[in-house]
């Protein structure tokens, strides 16, 4: 057990808040802030992180959280998702067409020549992962002269900025089931709790704003031999989707807005014995606010993944609804791991009271195994 | 974002209270349905709070949906309201609910906000208990789908649950449950009262204040009326028991601070190894020592 | 929604109940009225009508109200933002304790009996007429509470309403000025005739 | 230049001038303000929407999360009692933002004295907009994989 906070609690928090900051700010007299939009641009990945696990698609306050949480992705979530509780909701947004995406990169495991063509757009997948040295000391002028240069580089081209899906053509090809849009409404995780079993549109939104590494976990232990999903990526994209919205005047819909994300499909094996009709691959889907292709390809698999479990019951942890979608929320998990750092004296005494009568009980009349103490 | 955007600082300030009014007015709604409806579970959209899940955040979305200009808050944590995390949501409500004073003398509050103790000061019609609540359900022991458990708490069916309690006098002898002991309100619906000792729970029984348990990661929100009966569940052979502070000589333990022998203790244990009892209560144990030193000049004078 | 017609409703002297801080203080006269059922609680003041204030403090688009007698305006819907449904669909019933209601409101089920409608039942006073005797929940010993303006079947259909706890509807009776709330736990006896 | 621009569809009007900096959509509206009467038939608001996407795997509608959003509704009156509603609704946390386009939206939308500011401010964006165009699709282009030149020459990838 121990000391009893009786008094000095306040004293202590208030310092541990100014020890906080001054650790942010001890680079000393060679030290500059950070600047919001410079987090924004310059880690760019960082930000996409924060505002999907956030669940808020507001890529400047993702920055002011990282720059206040001093780069903690959870509790820079946790901010944002703190920050949407002293906001009323303004309008049911009616359901966007991610087809529209103004797409910055696309790629497809499965088909070399896909519709529209293949393109890396920005991605590391193929660098090396050597130093690079000459980052060290970057002068501001050759910093700035970069995306100039690049865009000078490249040939000025007639490409469209929204492609055809792949899924779409294995569809036509009857490698695919059809696509039956549904009636079911969605799952609000933001207002109603989860009590199992939940409709799919539940696990996709709860994941949408899962913590990557989470996700990534359980994604990974079906991938390793704890399940048998093995997917092949049938288009992976990163863009911009236009938000549309109703005039409020003439009704009509009006583009209020962009919203980066990434989408990611992937195709399994099909089912042998699966429906009447022909056997067609099955489909994962996966999809997050910014640019998360590690976050979008888990949650891929683990939708396929639990598309079985709800349907055959789960085998495996990654295909079991409750055990995934219960346990991949960082803020959740995180809010709870850290509440255990809480005084518990009162209910610590009462246990010890509570153990205490039984041992004496026990020792009044011990039993053959002897008493425990 | 747009290259020109900048946060719009001029309008970001947080409202009074921190949350939106359609959050407060749908907290509101399910107090209400709470009061009218003693024990009973009521559901409601729990909000994100600025503090981890576990930390209190249902208890403080009841808190910020009652309070307003004239109220006097007391939050408590452990008994004290100087524990770390009491605190941590006193300055929070001060920081967001401008005009509203707070307290450390039970006596004072018309608000009082309390994980894991019921202050000893008898409370009065005047003053509103709000308990932080970890697990709202006291039948998740025994059955874990949560639709059967609401047919269960429907029909006032909590015979699993005796059961439960009657195996532990079996194996032990004694129930061995320390804390959140389930305690059945207006004989219908079974509480989990929060973590309180069991040495708190008769002040739930036809208390003159209201209590609202809010459970904020479980989105419930129930209540305890005033003037109502609270039963801790227990058997004709087997009564339910607080916890026992009988010292060695089988006396009463005395707090070694104020020398209260009515209040809960917390053992402590000194660097010399040494056990020590104070009041858990630090406002009843600070106004029975500032009464003893007024005793003290008076004799003197 | 309520904050944004604040302006268009700052001609009237009754603005005010659109207001986050008057509605605090409103809904917290609601919880005593709630929490000590029959105790008879001053809510409005000056210019403010009861029952707006209610439904103002309790009431917004996330709810339906049904008003059978159409004792709102349009407007006051509007205002309030909340959606107009039927007596037996709706969370909040208003209605005039004069004449009785046709169908029964929600009274919850099992499973979720806070589904149970809230009626708000205008009375023409609450300090002369019908003499009440109430027990139960929030209630000392007894209470006595006086309600004037109020068709003696409405006791009787409450009754039949709250027959099966925990389902049951929950009454504010609302005088000009005051209310005073029977929750479907308190159990009314009459004192001598009415 | 101005009298040649074509005025886009409406419906294109927000996304343009969202492409400037709010300081010079707030300007005209503040100029525009002072010509006409403005009132607000709704107080301009700012807070929160869920976005519901359709799934392409199985076509189910989910939420991913939410976004900000900011609108207005206003009546401008002009001096000869010309009067037009105009508003806005933006993925922004801005309300002000949002009045000062709905005031836009509605000097344009009737050709009220002012329009042509606010149709020059639509011609800027439209330059900004595309050249935001312009860096997306030469992150495509560079990154393009022509499978029919591989092995010909690594060299020339562009077209």
């Amino acid at each position: 057990m121990g000391y009893v906070a009786i008094k000095g609690g306040g004293r202590a928090i208030a310092g541990a808040e100014a020890a906080v900051e001054a650790l942010r700010c001890a680079e000393g007299s060679t030290g500059t802030p950070l600047t919001l939009s410079a987090i924004e641009q310059q880690l760019r990945l960082l930000t996409s992180r924060v505002v999907s696990e956030g669940g808020l698609y507001h890529p400047r306050l993702a920055a002011l959280a990282i720059k206040q949480m001093q780069g903690d992705t959870l509790e820079a979530a946790f901010a944002l998702r703190a920050y949407r509780s002293t906001k009323p909701r303004l309008m049911d947004v009616p359901v966007q067409d991610t087809s529209r995406m103004r797409l910055i990169r696309r790629i497809s495991s499965a088909f070399k020549d896909i519709p529209g063509g293949q393109m890396l757009g920005p991605t590391t997948d193929y660098a090396l992962r050597l130093m690079r040295l000459d980052l060290a000391n970057e002068s501001p002028e050759d910093f700035r002269a970069v995306t100039r240069r690049f865009l000078n580089g490249v040939a000025d081209t007639d490409l469209p900025d929204t492609f055809p899906k792949v899924v779409d053509a294995l569809r036509e090809e009857g490698l695919l089931p059809p696509l039956t849009r549904r009636a079911q409404a969605a799952f609000d995780i933001t207002r109603d709790p989860l009590v199992f079993p939940v409709p799919r549109s539940a696990a996709l939104a709860t994941m949408a704003r899962a913590e990557t590494g989470s996700l990534l976990a359980i994604a990974y232990s079906n991938m390793r031999g704890y399940g048998d999903v093995h997917p092949t990526i049938a288009e992976l994209r990163v863009g911009y989707v236009p938000v549309m919205l109703p005039h409020p005047v003439t009704g009509e819909p009006i583009e209020a807005g962009e919203v980066l994300m990434t989408e990611c499909e992937v195709v399994a094996m099909y089912e042998g014995d699966a429906t009447d009709g022909p056997p067609t691959f099955t489909l994962g889907y996966g999809a997050c606010f910014g640019h998360n292709e590690v976050k979008a390809i888990a949650m891929a698999i683990l939708d396929r993944a639990l598309q079985k479990g709800m349907r055959d019951g789960p085998s495996n942890p990654s295909e079991d609804p409750e055990f995934v979608l219960l346990h991949v929320d960082g803020v959740d998990s995180m809010g709870f791991a850290s509440h255990y750092k809480m005084p518990h004296y009162v209910t610590f005494q009462s246990d010890m009271d509570r153990l205490r009568t039984t041992q004496d009980k026990a020792t009044a009349q011990p039993t053959p195994e002897g008493a425990p103490s | 974002m747009n290259p020109g955007y900048e946060l719009p600082l001029d309008e970001a300030g947080y409202s009074f209270g921190f949350l939106d009014e359609y959050a407060k007015r749908e907290v509101r709604r399910t107090i209400l349905k709470a009061i009218s409806i003693p024990g009973y579970q009521t559901p409601y959209a729990s909000r994100e709070m600025p503090m981890g899940r576990g930390f209190g955040t249902g208890g403080l979305q009841v808190t910020l949906s009652l309070i307003g200009k004239g109220d006097t808050l007391k939050v408590i944590d452990q008994g004290a309201d100087d524990s770390v995390n009491a605190v941590n949501l006193r300055h929070f409500v001060e920081l967001t609910c401008p005009g509203v004073d707070t307290t450390e003398h039970t006596a004072e509050a018309t608000l009082i906000q309390s994980r894991h103790r019921i202050p000893e000061t008898p409370l009065t019609e005047a003053q509103v208990l709000i308990l932080q609540v970890p697990y709202p359900d006291p039948l998740v022991v025994v059955e874990p789908s949560e639709a059967r458990r609401k047919v269960m708490h429907g029909e006032g069916d909590y015979s699993r649950l005796l059961t439960k309690l009657y195996e532990d006098i079996v194996q032990f002898d004694e129930i061995t449950i320390s804390h959140r002991y389930p305690t059945r309100i207006n004989g219908h619906y079974v509480i989990d009262p929060s973590p309180i000792p069991r040495y708190d729970v008769p002040q739930l029984h036809q208390s003159p204040a209201l209590i609202l348990l809010g459970a904020g990661r479980e989105k419930k929100i129930y209540a305890v009326p005033p003037y109502t009966r609270a039963d801790p569940l227990a058997f004709d052979d087997v009564p339910f028991r607080t916890e026992d502070f009988t010292g060695e000589q089988g006396q009463r333990r005395a707090c070694e601070r104020c020398g209260a022998t009515d209040s809960f203790l917390d053992e402590l244990i000194a660097d010399d190894g040494g056990k020590h009892w104070h009041c858990s209560d630090s406002d009843y144990c600070n106004s029975r020592v500032a009464g003893q030193a007024e005793q003290a000049q008076e004799t003197w004078a | 929604m309520n904050e944004a017609l604040i302006p268009a409703l700052q001609a009237e002297a009754a603005w005010c109940i659109w207001q986050p801080s008057r509605q605090q203080a409103a809904f917290r006269q609601l919880m005593t009225a709630f929490s000590y059922p029959g105790r008879v609680v001053p809510l409005a003041s000056g210019a403010e009508s009861a029952h707006m204030l209610v439904l103002a403090t309790l009431s917004d688009s996330a709810c339906a109200l049904a008003d059978p007698q159409r004792l709102l305006s349009s407007d006051d819907m509007r205002r309030l933002g909340v959606r107009a449904g039927s007596v037996e669909t709706s969370e909040f019933v208003l209605t005039a304790g004069g004449c009785t209601l046709e169908v029964s409101p929600r009274l919850g089920s099992l499973e979720n009996p806070e589904q149970g409608a809230t009626v708000i039942l205008q009375v023409s006073s609450l300090d002369a007429g019908t003499q009440l005797q109430l027990t139960g929940p929030g209630i000392a010993s007894d209470q006595l509470l006086q309600v004037g303006g109020v068709d003696p079947n409405w006791w009787k259909q409450r009754s039949e309403w709250n027959g099966h706890f925990p389902l049951g509807v929950d009454l504010i009776l609302v005088a000009k000025h005051e209310v005073a709330v029977l929750p479907r736990t308190t159990h009314i006896t009459f004192k001598g005739a009415h | 230049m101005t009298n040649t621009f074509e005025a886009p569809a409406r419906a294109q009007w927000l996304r343009l001038w969202s492409a400037l900096p709010a300081s010079t959509v707030k300007a005209l509206a503040v100029d525009l303000a002072e010509q006409h009467h403005v009132e607000d038939l709704e107080l301009p608001q700012s807070g929160l929407g869920l976005l519901p996407l359709t799934d392409s795997a199985l076509g189910d509608t989910y939420f991913i999360g939410e976004i900000p959003l900011a609108q207005a509704h206003v009546r401008v009156t002009s001096t000869q009692g010309q009067s037009t509603e105009g508003s806005a609704i933006l993925v922004d946390d801005r309300s002000g933002v949002a009045r000062a386009m709905a005031i836009l939206d509605a000097v344009l939308n009737a050709r009220l004295p002012g329009c042509e500011a606010a149709l020059q401010l639509l011609e800027q964006g439209s330059a900004e907009v595309a050249q935001q165009t312009l860096q997306r699709r030469a992150l495509l282009a560079a990154t393009r994989v022509d499978f029919a030149l591989l092995g010909a020459n690594e060299e020339n990838d562009d077209e």
